[in-house]
């Protein structure tokens, strides 16, 4: 479903992302995990081609995101190929980024009626079948700014799925909410595992994690140290620096 | 030559000033005139743009019939300096009313309208309309001509309000400056301009594309402004202008700005 | 100083005064939808990151806002007239003139504005696969309108008053008309004061209008 | 039409128009620092919940905004001679008049950067025990100039051109100056080219140091 | 030191505080709890007369805050005054609210050198001392935009402390951090608190509020239901609401 294969990043001189790579297979449920900094919403960023990577490449169901070779050297690819591509791959940020202009219902109808220039008739039954599968019909009218954070991520993962993407990327979905409102959210993220969606979670959410995910990718100063499935990581790490890392987000409770 | 009247008298109007010369060593009582006692200074407001009454020389000078006429009627006042504050045409009266200047010596005609809000001396020289158009321009020849045609003026002058009355029939262009309304002419907008003589021979000198008509329409007479209110300066001023005639400072300057033709 | 206003019912003088308006308000008006379909154009350019269209616009936004509208005009309409054959109207060139002259002022606003909105908004809508211009279209400018409206309502007050310039180009506006009267009748300041007054009621219908917009737009989609 | 610009470089004409450039700029800046001060407590006064503070900010907003500099020149030169025989130079008249008539734009800018700045600012310093004016003057202010700039670039410009008005209260600033050498040789747009290059040099001038002072507030300050 | 006495507050119609009373006596280390909205924050505003109150008293130190009475009437007290009061009582907020155009010291500086009228040079000393005291000595001239969400909050407390304050309020200090960063900023918390500091901390972190507090009370839609030791809040709330909010709050992990 999704091949990163030997990406580098650099911010200027900064190397933030050195030789990654992940494998992700359909309906795998993958979770990303490591310290502020590490290079966890880079790696996604970089999958949407949200980030140019300097080097390697990525591929999306075989076909690559980003750079294509064209005569031996690596170009960006034409606008439209990329937007295609792009609205196969749907992304939850941490802080939303709903648009305020716009009702629930049209920031969930603005992607699709916008990309694919589908009638709103035609996108309006899907659109409310999704505000019903995150618990919101009855929003549908309200702005952004009325919502609490959980209704809020709630409603943008109803706008990435309105793309009917392939796969959903999730950056700290539940960090900035309220500890009582993060249980709503990840209750959805769940379901969505459950149907069978391909799905890539940054999260500290260490419950979710043991709970959904197949697999546990564990970052450190921009490469991947350690990946397996969730009940090895959190109990048996292998490397020291995920132990120590663990200890850390684990204590406080 | 043209038909323009000779370099004419300046026609004091003896009637209205038929009072006692006040002696000269006396104490003024006028404002104005007291404070030339004191200062030896006249001060003079003028729009020096329009030649060649007044404008600025290459020296960056006030130049100009106007203002060497001034300098001489200044001298009788008994001002040995004259200052010159210069504005746009607009801001002369109301410049006139708040005392930012004693007098105004612009080429303005004294006409009944401006009379209702400020006083004007004795008229010092003559100015008429005349018609000015290209040189290839062969089908105006006068200002019956002018009947339907477009003809530039500048705004509020004589010329606009002459036309305006007189041959309603003329398409007019009232422009802001005198310049504009060559720019007209020579930008082919307009088949002629209307203006004051003097101002239109200055023109032609430098613009060998166009000619003045040897008629001119109207007779009007440049005044001096002053307040109403100083009239002891409006009788100074006409004595003042009866002297440069008669020694002979009038003729000479009326002589180098315009020539005998 | 003894003001008598009574003077402005005289003659036709009222009635001179409200055509000049006329003139004053539809060629703002005109200039207004240029310069602000010219200025949006052209903030947008600067921030391309096509080289040479952000040059463009750079000197575009160096020539029209740095030198004075009275030149432009004069250049515009007698200067391609005089040296190119070119006869524009003075009606076109002072719609023109007026546009191009504001729409500089008027794309620096829109650079602004577009610039403050969040750069994750911009993400947002390339993630879900629309493209930069219909994220700009759709997400952006709409919010960005919103902050861009106080300093537009300055801009659109300055050019109902820049619009005076026109008379240069022999276009009677309303400043035009009082110039004529008070140099019929030399009451200057019974009618500046009229003309003042009418510009008065333009301007302050024009700020009371953006402020209402500002206040819908406010309510309708909150702060962002 | 076969320009020579040799003819600035003849008699004093480029001495002539460097004197009226020197008046403008300096007119202009005096204004300026007038206007910006101005400004900044018109803007503070109409967000002041003092109602009749406010309201006579909004007062003076839709006055001198609202109307043409040219009226409000011609009341404060002439009206105040002939009608309250309050004799002001032509100098003071120009600076007072023109910085008053931008400081309602200016006023506006603030206002609308003020509003931007994070609600939580006042908070913080309120709850420190800062005074509201002083969380203004140390914390609020100084996060709003940065946003101020863009706009008040644009004010600032438009200044210097707004200064050619005042030759109508006998200032003889760059525009007058090169239209005395106009009418003295009719080289209409050999002048007013120069003019518009000289504004031109000026105003890039501003632009370019208030682009300066944001990118060097940008740095240090990073965004808020 | 704290009195808070019946007050009520309204938000147009809204009654958002309901004749709420609460004491708290030097020293002490009281933890607020309760479901979005049911007027926390609203309640920490007031002791500070950032927010108005309709009726009611609050007094800090005997001396009445924001209202007071002058011929029977409530009159809001002179700004002087009311300055005075305010930077006796230190307020530490959600988003940290840093000055972001002052250098890490010069936000600790600011309040002091304004209110107080030190010189720098006299505050200095203080200020440097509490940067070592939060852990933050060599970040002193960084900007805070250049700080993690845990440095920027540890920075936020340092500032409220450099005015000596008799009383510190925290709102949520550790809900916009990552779960990483939050650590940092309890344990700051943890050793003001055993240094003696009266705390009133409004606070999602069950674990700090066991360990730390001296007393945890319960609001519920603008009313407080219940107070006690937090042993006995958390082991055997009385009310059926507490109930229902412990169980949301602690059930996602
Ligand atoms: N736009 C940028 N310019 C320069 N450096 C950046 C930029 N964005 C991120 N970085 C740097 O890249 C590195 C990785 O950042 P990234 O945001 O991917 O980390 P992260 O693992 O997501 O951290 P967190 O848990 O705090 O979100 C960091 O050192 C960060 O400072
Ligand atoms: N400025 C305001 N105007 C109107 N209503 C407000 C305002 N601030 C808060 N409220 C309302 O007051 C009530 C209490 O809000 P408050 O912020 O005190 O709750 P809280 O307990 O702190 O919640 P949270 O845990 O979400 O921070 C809520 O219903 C809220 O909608
Ligand atoms: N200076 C000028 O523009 C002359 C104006 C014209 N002579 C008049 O009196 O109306
Ligand atoms: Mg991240
Ligand atoms: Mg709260």
């Amino acid at each position: 479903m999704i091949q990163v294969k030997h990406i580098h990043k650099f911010y200027g001189k900064h190397h933030v992302l050195k030789d990654v790579s992940l494998q992700v297979s359909k309906g795998e449920v993958v979770v990303i995990i490591g310290p502020s900094g590490s290079g966890k919403s880079t790696l996604l960023r970089c999958m949407n081609y949200l980030e140019q990577i300097q080097d390697g490449a990525i591929e999306i169901e075989g076909k690559p995101i980003g750079l294509i070779e064209r005569n031996g050297e690596k170009v960006e690819m034409p606008q439209k190929q990329l937007d295609q591509i792009r609205s196969e791959v749907g992304m939850v940020f941490q802080n939303f980024n709903l648009f305020p202009h716009l009702s629930v219902l049209d920031n969930i109808l603005m992607a699709p009626m916008t990309v694919k220039r589908t009638k709103r008739s035609d996108v309006e039954p899907l659109a409310k079948e999704l505000l019903v599968k995150v618990g919101l019909a009855e929003k549908a009218h309200m702005y952004p700014d009325h919502l609490s954070g959980g209704q809020k991520q709630r409603v943008a993962i109803a706008r990435a799925l309105a793309m009917q993407p392939k796969v959903m990327l999730f950056d700290e979905p539940t960090s900035a909410l309220d500890p009582e409102l993060v249980g709503e959210v990840l209750a959805v993220m769940k379901q969505l595992a459950a149907e069978g969606m391909t799905m890539v979670v940054v999260t500290h959410e260490m419950g979710f994690a043991k709970e959904v995910a197949d697999r546990v990718v564990v970052m450190d100063a921009g490469s991947l140290i350690e990946e397996g499935a969730p009940a090895k990581i959190f109990t048996a790490p292998e490397q020291q620096r995920t132990q120590a890392f663990l200890s850390k987000v684990l204590s406080h409770d | 030559g043209c038909g323009s009247q000779p370099a004419a008298q300046p026609q004091p109007e003896a009637s209205a000033t038929a009072k006692q010369e006040a002696p000269a060593t006396a104490a003024p009582t006028d404002e104005v005139l007291k404070k030339i006692k004191d200062t030896k200074t006249l001060v003079v407001g003028t729009d020096a743009t329009f030649q060649p009454f007044e404008f600025k020389n290459s020296n960056n000078e006030f130049d100009g019939f106007d203002i060497d006429l001034i300098h001489a009627v200044a001298k009788e006042l008994g001002a040995d300096k004259v200052e010159f504050v210069d504005t746009e045409f607009k801001g002369l009266i109301p410049g006139l009313q708040g005392k930012k200047f004693d007098m105004i010596a612009s080429a303005m005609y004294i006409t009944d309208e401006r009379k209702k809000t400020i006083d004007f001396s004795d008229p010092y020289f003559p100015g008429g309309l005349s018609i000015m158009v290209k040189k290839d321009n062969n089908a105006i020849a006068g200002v019956d001509d002018l009947k339907g045609k477009k003809v530039a003026v500048q705004i509020g002058t004589k010329s606009a309000k002459f036309l305006k009355e007189k041959y309603p029939d003329v398409q007019l262009v009232e422009v802001e400056k005198n310049v504009e309304m060559f720019l007209e002419l020579d930008s082919g907008r307009v088949d002629a301009v209307v203006t004051g003589l003097p101002a239109a021979k200055v023109y032609a000198k430098q613009n060998d594309k166009v000619k003045i008509l040897d008629k001119t329409l109207t007779q009007e007479e440049y005044g001096y402004g002053i307040r109403k209110e100083n009239a002891g300066l409006i009788e100074a001023v006409n004595e003042a202008l009866k002297k440069v005639n008669a020694n002979g400072q009038y003729k000479d300057t009326v002589l180098k700005w315009f020539g005998n033709d | 100083m003894g003001l008598d206003f009574s003077v402005i019912f005289e003659d036709n003088n009222l009635i001179a005064l409200l055509q000049g308006l006329w003139v004053t308000v539809s060629m703002t008006f005109m200039a207004l939808v240029l310069s602000a379909g010219l200025g949006l154009l052209i903030g947008l350019g600067r921030m391309s990151n096509k080289k040479w269209l952000s040059m463009l616009c750079s000197w575009y936004l160096a020539w029209f806002r740095g030198t004075p509208l009275l030149v432009q005009l004069m250049i515009l309409y007698y200067g391609l007239a005089i040296g190119m054959q070119i006869d524009l109207s003075a009606a076109t060139a002072g719609v023109l003139g007026l546009g191009m002259y504001s729409a500089a002022y008027v794309s620096e606003i829109v650079r602004g504005a577009i610039q403050s909105i969040d750069r994750g908004q911009m993400e947002a809508g390339r993630s879900l696969g629309m493209s930069h211009w219909q994220t700009m279209q759709k997400v952006i400018l709409p919010q960005a309108v919103r902050r861009m409206l106080p300093p537009l309502c300055n801009e659109f007050i300055a050019l109902t008053k820049n619009s005076s310039l026109l008379s240069v180009i022999t276009v009677s506006e309303v400043m035009r008309a009082g110039n004529l009267i008070v140099s019929n009748n030399f009451r200057y300041f019974e009618i500046y004061i009229a003309i003042a007054i009418l510009y008065f009621v333009v301007n302050y219908s024009i700020s009371v209008g953006i402020g209402r917009l500002e206040k819908k737009l406010n309510v309708e989609g909150a702060r962002a």
